[in-house]
């Protein structure tokens, strides 16, 4: 049986989580984190579906209790009711596999048993609960809200760590328990396709963005929507692609949000318009966020790339070539809004009123931790090959080749983390010593504003700061502009219209008087008795 | 058009497409919100102003066209030149900023209303504003600047003209003579 | 020999044939590249900006020397005040300018930078461009064609391989004193930030 | 031996890049009936630059940014194999592969685009986004046509994909691939109407605005050597690579060629337009290429 | 041990009161407490059987299986709970005589096995319920009150014309003879038999089509008077419309119509609650949502789904009566029951109660409401019926969106008012929430019992005669 306590995602979620949880040991709502880790605990330990289902039920209301304290009463009710509904399909699903297996324990399922409509009917419902938790499109209006509301710290909580519980609950159900199903190969295709849509809508809404959060909201439904894709695959290599990437996408936004957690505490503003020019106020932080954003679009020389490079490789071995320029094509949009990350808070003039804070010391530690497994993972980007094999191995999949842990194997080719990682030093460093060699002498600005401004000289009120502006272009592209402009939240708005149009209907009729609540009964006698009769 | 204009103010055909009236600077604005409303000159081209030093006073013309830019109706408003501001057309005519910075800025009219008449081509101008005809463009110059040597001998051009034609005149003439 | 501004060019030309020849070879091998390599910040100040677009172009096509235009001051060697200078223009010219890297040099186009020219009288221009900025090269006219201009870029070529300490942008830096009370003279209350400043930018 | 042919790799690349770019300057001249600058003007241009005697810097990220897009720029130099047989002048090849190269690519400029944007000038960041808006689209037709060729190999392996063009190129054998690739190229190559990133007239210089001196050199530098490095990809993707020197100089210097006169006869894209059209027309043709495939 | 104490005892402290007015608060936590004791003691003496015969048809009979004694610790806990919870509010004389009348009323509907006890204690609970009403005194309790005595006078009538048709078709009284003899009757009068049975409880039921008047009765009256209608009234009644309809054999499509009534009343009830801003109106719809999800479970007359029906009113009534208590200490606070209250107070323990208890409202993991939920749709998923399943499932997203409404409280906010809440009501409510978590953790010794007395429910407790 498959034990998924036993791999290397369970104890880095759990360590991971314990991390970003520590600078808030004295804080009130530390019982409510406590057991959104129990929660979690619940969910990979859990032997049955029903305790599968308390886990992931547990893990929402944990999260809305601890959400509760900072977000709006609309984010809030799109929050809990989203993951509701996600959980009400997956208790749908485990509804109906009880009424064939007679059981709620992994041990007694066998799929092999499901008839075709049911196996495809327990798919569709599950799928429902792994979209809305991964936020794929139409289901994601929950996400981007309660990112950039919760407090800086739960923002990477939810995406670090649980954002990745709908690639979990999938890997479970669909991997272990229900392999043998005989689900519609058409569902899987449907579903590959959804994950890459939304990762390339998602990334088109991150660019334009002006909230930090919002932003990495976004970035975070986009990474997961690769997942989703590479996922449907049902693949060995592409299960161990699948987790590469949730790997190194947990390390990446923890890194990034703690990031912006500390740039918040510095300097308590949520804004790219209101930010900028941070670079030499907080150097440590602005090299953080790069390693962070580098990896996030995916660069060779930092972890990001090896997921990549594996999920491509994976679409190629399927040789599903238009799904792969889709992911790509995503995958290289993800570029401006990366840009648009660093610029907006640390690059540009500064904003001329300054006030800054200092940031807690203890946010720095699960950056420089993540940053330093991202480099090394660059470097050795075989090392958790071999953890991420376990599952597949367990499940009959065909592991990954990990021999040299500095080269990366999969069947359409290899690459060598070292020799990259070399090769750009040794370039680096001659040509940084090329340039300070050189005949030329490098004399700095002593005023940032020293810029060169078609011979104005910019005063210190005038906004120079373009950060906020970036991505406006992308309006007036014919075909993404209808994407940025449309949003699935007004269609769940005129449902929950419809829904207390239909409510107010329902609840006049209990506001009728004795007299007339008699009547009515009478005329039910009446017409049950003719109608019984 | 024409016909609301000759009725209600005393109308002068200056050319074919050309008008003028007078106006008063206490009746302009009630004017030219007339005009705008009831006449096609709906635009504000240009806004002129000329210094009648003799006569202590600065004549303002305010040019409005009409759509199809085929005629004009120029307004003029005498204003003493001590007592120089006017009320603002900004309102009206959001062109008239930049027009009445201008002004402003050569004249040294003020504009009541307008809020950019900061510097517009003078950049920290503290003389006398310099389209004023009491400004002595030359002994400015002579202060402000200094002059290349040699520029002084310099000839007055139309005599140096003259010189040049009668020498080549002359010229002409001895070859032809011998 | 009566206009004014003959003796300065004449000065400016003795000059640098009066150089003896005494750089090594690797100086003679930097100054044959800067010389043959002008990239040109054209500062359209005045109506000489119109003789620009032919000299670049396929009539004059001035790349042939090695000159080409840039759009920045940080990448330009060479800065081309074309005609009349107002000071409101011309802070914006010093400004280029100071935001050149150094060796960097000046070309006054048309008379009006030289005395003024028609507008010698008005005031505002300014007379006289080497009041405030150090001119490397004169090139006169009303406006001078771009032979002249083509011309006056050999001049230069000439004086930039001859590799003069009297080169104006070390008498920038040198006689800066001047130049800044010049400026200041002119520009009153409203003058630029100080360029001195930014001389003592510290290596990386 | 290794170390003596990456430097050997670095100095082909290097000098037929700035011959090439000599060559850009001389033949647009030529279209533009001028007689041009001298081939080793841009070289000039370099040197001059490397030895202007200041060059302004806004700090410690600024200075790194040009260093970052150059070791980018050796990286692919290095990473793509110049021949398609034998040992010598295969540089790192098999260390890395397409999809290494690929990002490898976009590494230099996204380094540059920090030393930009630390400079505080916005006409550089104007510039850094007009590229990234481009590059949405730009990518997007080279990547189908490379996952046409990967596909295609059953490798993303640059030996494996040249050996499977050895009886046909791909260039012929997926023509609508190598249609879009080539599209895409003379994007990458920041030729017109694709070089709407550092239009003068509308963003000062786009980017480059704040660099001067040697950072400018550097740039300059790595720009002629990245050039060469597109155009050994497409020979490589496309044209089977080369067997030996002169091939790849004569296949090398056909595309270039092609490439230079169609950016010398096209007006430029706006940011819009160009992703727009690199969308509809190469991104279709190797959507079709694929299908077909 | 008598099952006549239930009855008895309650009585006689009704009657003994004029001799300790000034102490009525204690005896009445001291009565509920010791009924508790006495059910609690009838576990392993199960079942059990009592009469006093008066006259054949008129006997008393009672009785006490499984499922009866199942509802009777409940009731007597809920009583010892809401008791307690008064305790602090000193001596209430008209609570006193209705709550004990209450108590009277409906442990003797559980209890009594023959149509004419069942009728008498029908009256009481519906009077004491009135009273319990008019409990505020003010003109909207009155009118309440009023209102209630029209529409169950109404029921009464229905009920009695039902037990009178039996009575004169058969002559007998007692359920069990009944049970045995109903099937003598001619079917059209069977029918109209049932019929009126059904009109009778359903009305007191407060099922879809009867139950209109709920919401304005529970918003008339006291909080703490809410939880007891919810908790005890309403659960007695639904007890013994399935108790006869399970005794008498009532044909699958009458049993289908039952379900089909269960689920318009829970879809109806859930709809109204979404729009509505009333808390306790809210509460009282969630009430009969959750009476509709047990209609439609008890239909199937499945073993599984019954003894899960069973649990969901055990767990819906701790957790109605802990929301309840909560509310009513708001609403003597705040003088209000406007669902804005929850926003404006902070009171953390407070808040956690009532989310905790909102939890396992809606049968949300890891409360004892959730066991319940997940038993039924099992079942209902093991009888095929997916519809209802899914039914169950989208309607309670309905639920859930006002229920979370209420919990928007917790948000940090300024012009907040700090409440006290007073130690003893914090471990009564902290008590009733460990019990959902308890149970909810640990919920097999429950579901034992639940099974235990559907199955006895279900098998058709004949008591021989």
């Amino acid at each position: 049986m498959f034990h998924f306590e036993a791999t290397l995602l369970a104890h880095l979620f759990f360590g991971l989580s314990l991390l970003v949880i520590l600078p808030l040991l004295r804080r009130r709502d530390l019982v409510l984190h406590l057991l959104l880790l129990l929660s979690l605990g619940i969910l990979f330990y859990a032997s049955s579906l029903a305790t599968l289902f308390i886990g992931w039920e547990m893990m929402g209301w944990s999260s809305y209790f601890i959400l509760a304290s900072s977000a709006r009463v609309a984010t809030l009710q799109r929050y809990i009711l989203f993951n509701l509904g996600g959980a009400f399909a997956l208790l749908g699903a485990i509804a109906l596999l009880y009424g064939f297996m007679g059981s709620l324990e992994y041990r007694d399922i066998d799929a092999s048993l499901l008839p075709p409509w049911a196996m495809n009917a327990i798919a569709l419902l599950l799928f429902v609960a792994v979209f809305v938790k991964s936020g794929i499109i139409g289901l994601h209006d929950w996400v981007v809200d309660s990112y950039s509301e919760a407090t800086p710290l739960f923002s990477a909580i939810l995406s670090a760590i649980l954002s990745k519980a709908g690639i979990y609950l999938f890997i479970v159900m669909f991997m272990v328990l229900l392999k043998e199903g005989a689900t519609e190969p058409l569902l899987f295709e449907i579903m590959a396709w959804l994950g890459v849509i939304t990762s390339i809508v998602a990334t088109f809404k991150a660019i334009s963005q002006d909230e930090m959060r919002r932003l990495l909201a976004y970035s975070s439904i986009a990474q997961i929507g690769y997942i989703i894709t590479i996922l449907a695959l049902m693949q060995g290599f592409a299960l161990e692609a699948a987790l590469y990437h949730t790997l190194i996408h947990t390390l990446i936004k923890l890194l990034l949000f703690m990031n912006i957690a500390s740039i918040i505490a510095i300097t308590q503003k949520e804004r790219f318009s209101e930010l900028g020019g941070m670079i030499y106020h907080a150097p440590v932080l602005f090299l953080l966020l790069v390693i962070g954003i580098i990896a996030l679009a995916g660069m060779p020389l930092l972890g990001g790339f090896n997921s990549k490079f594996l999920i491509y490789t994976a679409l190629l071995e399927e040789k599903r070539a238009l799904l792969l320029g889709a992911v790509m094509f995503s995958s290289a949009s993800a570029f401006l809004y990366c840009y648009k990350l660093v610029y907006g808070i640390y690059l540009g003039q500064r904003p001329q009123e300054a006030s800054l804070h200092v940031s807690p010391k203890s946010y720095y530690l699960p950056q420089l931790l993540s940053a330093a497994l991202l480099v090394l993972l660059a470097l050795l980007p075989s090392l958790p090959v071999g953890y991420l094999s376990v599952i597949g191995v367990e499940l009959g999949f065909a592991p990954l080749d990990d021999s040299n842990l500095f080269i990366l194997q999969s069947a359409f080719g290899s690459f060598h983390g070292g020799a990259l990682m070399g090769a750009f030093g040794v370039a680096f460093v001659a040509l940084l010593g090329l340039l300070q060699l050189a005949h030329s002498k490098a004399k700095k600005v002593k005023d940032p504003l020293d810029i060169s401004y078609c011979g104005e000289v910019p005063r210190s009120e005038t906004n120079l700061h373009f950060g906020y502006g970036m991505g406006y272009e992308l309006h007036r592209i014919s075909f993404i502009a209808p994407l940025l402009r449309h949003h699935s939240r007004v269609l769940w708005d005129r449902l929950s219209l419809i829904a207390s149009d239909f409510s107010a209907l329902l609840s006049s009729l209990y506001s009728l008087s004795a007299q007339h609540v008699t009547l009515l009964a009478l005329l039910l006698f009446t017409l049950l008795l003719l109608g019984g009769q | 058009m024409m016909s609301y204009l000759e009725e209600h103010y005393e109308l002068i055909h200056k050319t074919p497409r050309l008008f003028a009236l007078h106006v008063t600077r206490e009746q302009l604005l009630d004017t030219l919100h007339q005009i705008t409303t009831h006449t096609s000159f709906d635009t504000l081209s240009q806004l002129t102003c000329t210094d009648w030093i003799e006569e202590e006073r600065f004549e303002l013309g305010y040019m409005l066209t009409n759509a199809l830019r085929s005629h004009n109706l120029m307004l003029k408003c005498s204003i003493a030149r001590d007592k120089v501001t006017m009320p603002s057309l900004a309102l009206l005519f959001a062109q008239a900023e930049v027009m009445e910075r201008e002004l402003h800025e050569m004249f040294g009219i003020g504009f009541e209303g307008n809020e950019t008449l900061y510097d517009f081509a003078l950049e920290g101008w503290c003389d006398i504003p310099p389209m004023r005809r009491e400004f002595d463009t030359l002994a400015y110059v002579n202060a402000h600047y200094d002059f290349r040597e040699g520029r002084e001998d310099n000839l007055d051009v139309k005599e140096e003209i003259k010189k040049r034609k009668a020498a080549a005149k002359s010229a002409k003439e001895t070859p032809s003579g011998a | 020999m009566d206009e004014g501004f003959i003796p300065y060019q004449q000065s400016l030309e003795d000059e640098e044939q009066s150089i003896k020849s005494t750089q090594s070879v690797i100086e003679q091998a930097i100054a044959w590249f800067r010389a043959h390599s002008m990239f040109v910040l054209a500062y359209g100040t005045g109506c000489g900006a119109i003789e620009m677009p032919p000299t670049f172009t396929s009539r004059y096509d001035i790349e042939r020397l090695g000159v080409v235009g840039v759009a920045t001051p940080r990448q330009a060697d060479i800065l081309i005040v074309s005609g009349y200078c107002s000071p409101k223009t011309l802070k914006r010219v010093i400004r280029s300018y100071e935001q050149m890297s150094e060796p960097k040099y000046i070309i006054g186009l048309g008379s009006c930078t030289i005395n003024g020219g028609m507008y010698w009288d008005s005031y505002n221009t300014i007379k006289k461009l080497d009041d405030f900025l150090p001119v490397d090269m004169y090139v006169n006219g009303c406006m001078p064609r771009p032979e002249a201009l083509i011309e006056g870029f050999v001049k230069l070529q000439e004086k930039i391989r001859a590799n003069s300490s009297e080169a104006g942008y070390i008498q920038y830096r040198t006689r800066y004193a001047h130049y800044r009370a010049n400026q200041e003279r002119l520009f009153g209350t409203q003058v630029q930030p100080r360029y001195e400043e930014n001389f003592a930018g510290m290596n990386l | 031996m290794l170390l003596l042919d990456l430097l050997l790799m670095l100095l082909i690349a290097y000098g037929f890049g700035f011959l090439y770019y000599g060559l850009y300057r001389n033949l647009s001249a030529r279209v533009h009936g001028r007689f041009g600058p001298s081939l080793a003007q841009s070289f000039s241009d370099s040197i001059k630059l490397f030895v202007k005697e200041e060059s302004t810097t806004f700090g410690w990220m600024f200075y790194l940014g040009p260093v970052i897009m150059a070791s980018g720029a050796v990286l692919n130099v290095l990473f793509i194999p110049f021949l398609n047989q034998g040992e010598s002048l295969q540089g790192l090849s098999s260390y890395g592969n397409l999809i290494v190269v690929l990002y490898l690519m976009v590494l230099g400029p996204l380094g540059n685009a920090l030393g930009v944007g630390s400079s505080g000038n916005p006409f550089g960041v104007m510039g850094v986004t007009r590229g990234l808006t481009r590059l949405l689209a730009l990518e997007l037709p080279f990547y189908l046509a490379a996952i046409g060729v990967m596909i295609d190999a059953g490798s993303a392996d640059f030996g494996i994909i040249m050996q499977a063009q050895s009886t046909q190129s791909n260039m012929f054998a997926h023509p609508l691939l190598f249609a879009a690739a080539f599209i895409s190229f003379l994007g990458f190559m920041g030729k017109s109407p694709f070089d709407v990133v550092g239009a003068p007239q509308e963003v000062y210089s786009g980017p480059a605005t704040e660099f001067s001196g040697k950072f400018l050199a550097l740039l300059m530098s790595q720009s002629a050597m990245f050039s060469f490095a597109k155009l050994l990809l497409m020979v490589n993707l496309f044209w089977g690579g080369a067997d030996h020197l002169g091939e790849l100089v004569a296949k090398t210097f056909v595309l270039f060629v092609a490439a230079t006169f169609i950016g010398s006869v096209y007006a430029r894209f706006s940011t819009v337009q160009s992703v727009e059209f690199l969308i509809r027309i190469p991104t279709l043709l190797g959507i079709v290429g694929l299908a077909l495939l | 041990m008598s099952l006549l104490y239930f009855v008895l005892l309650p009585l006689l402290a009704l009657f003994l009161m004029p001799l300790y007015r000034k102490h009525l608060h204690i005896i009445s936590v001291m009565l509920n407490l010791t009924l508790l004791t006495l059910a609690l003691t009838c576990t392993h003496t199960l079942p059990m059987v009592e009469r006093v015969a008066v006259d054949l048809p008129f006997a008393i009979t009672f009785v006490l299986e499984r499922a009866s004694w199942l509802l009777l610790t409940l009731f007597t806990l809920i009583m010892s709970l809401v008791s307690l919870y008064h305790l602090r509010y000193g001596n209430d004389k008209a609570l006193f005589v209705a709550s004990t009348m209450l108590g009277v009323g409906v442990s003797g509907l559980i209890l009594s096995h023959d149509l004419f006890n069942i009728y008498i204690f029908f009256e009481i609970s519906s009077i004491s319920a009135y009273l319990l009403t008019a409990l505020n005194q003010d003109v909207k309790a009155y009118g309440g009150a009023i209102r209630y005595m029209i529409v169950g006078a109404f029921a009464s009538l229905f009920l009695l014309l039902g037990i009178m048709l039996i009575y004169l078709s058969i002559g007998v009284l007692d359920i069990g003879a009944i049970a045995e003899r109903f099937g003598l009757i001619e079917p059209r009068l069977q029918f109209l038999i049932l019929l009126s049975l059904f009109i009778g409880f359903g009305i007191k039921a407060e099922l879809f089509g009867l139950n209109f008047w709920v919401a304005d009765i529970y918003q008339a009256s006291r909080s703490s008077v809410g939880s007891l209608f919810s908790a005890l009234l309403s659960k007695s009644y639904l007890f013994v419309l399935f108790h006869l309809t399970y005794l008498l054999h009532v044909s699958p499509s009458q049993l289908f119509f039952l379900g089909l009534i269960g689920a318009l009343t829970f879809v109806a009830a859930e709809f109204s609650a979404f729009k509505s801003h009333e808390s306790k109106r809210i509460f009282a719809f969630s009430t009969l949502g959750q009476i509709g999800i047990i209609t439609l479970a008890l239909s199937y007359a499945d073993a599984m789904l019954s003894a899960a029906a069973l649990m969901l009113i055990l767990t819906h009534a701790v957790a109605k009566t802990a929301l309840f208590l909560a509310l009513d200490l708001l609403e003597r606070h705040f003088h209000s029951s406007h669902s804005t209250i929850f926003a404006r107070f902070h009171a953390p323990f407070l808040m956690g109660i009532i989310a905790l208890a909102g939890l396992s409202l809606l049968g949300i993991p890891p409360f004892a409401g959730f066991v319940a939920k997940l038993s039924i749709l099992t079942g209902l998923a093991s009888l095929e019926a997916y519809g209802a399943v899914a039914l169950i499932l989208l309607i309670s997203l309905i639920e859930a969106a006002y229920l979370f409404r209420l919990l928007t409280g917790f948000r940090q906010g300024t012009g907040k008012e700090r409440l006290y809440v007073a130690w003893s009501h914090k471990l009564l409510l902290g008590f009733m929430v460990l019990l959902l978590l308890g149970f909810g953790l640990m919920p097999e010794p429950l579901l034992q019992l639940c099974q235990a007395a559907a199955a006895s429910m279900l098998g058709g407790n004949h008591v021989p005669l």
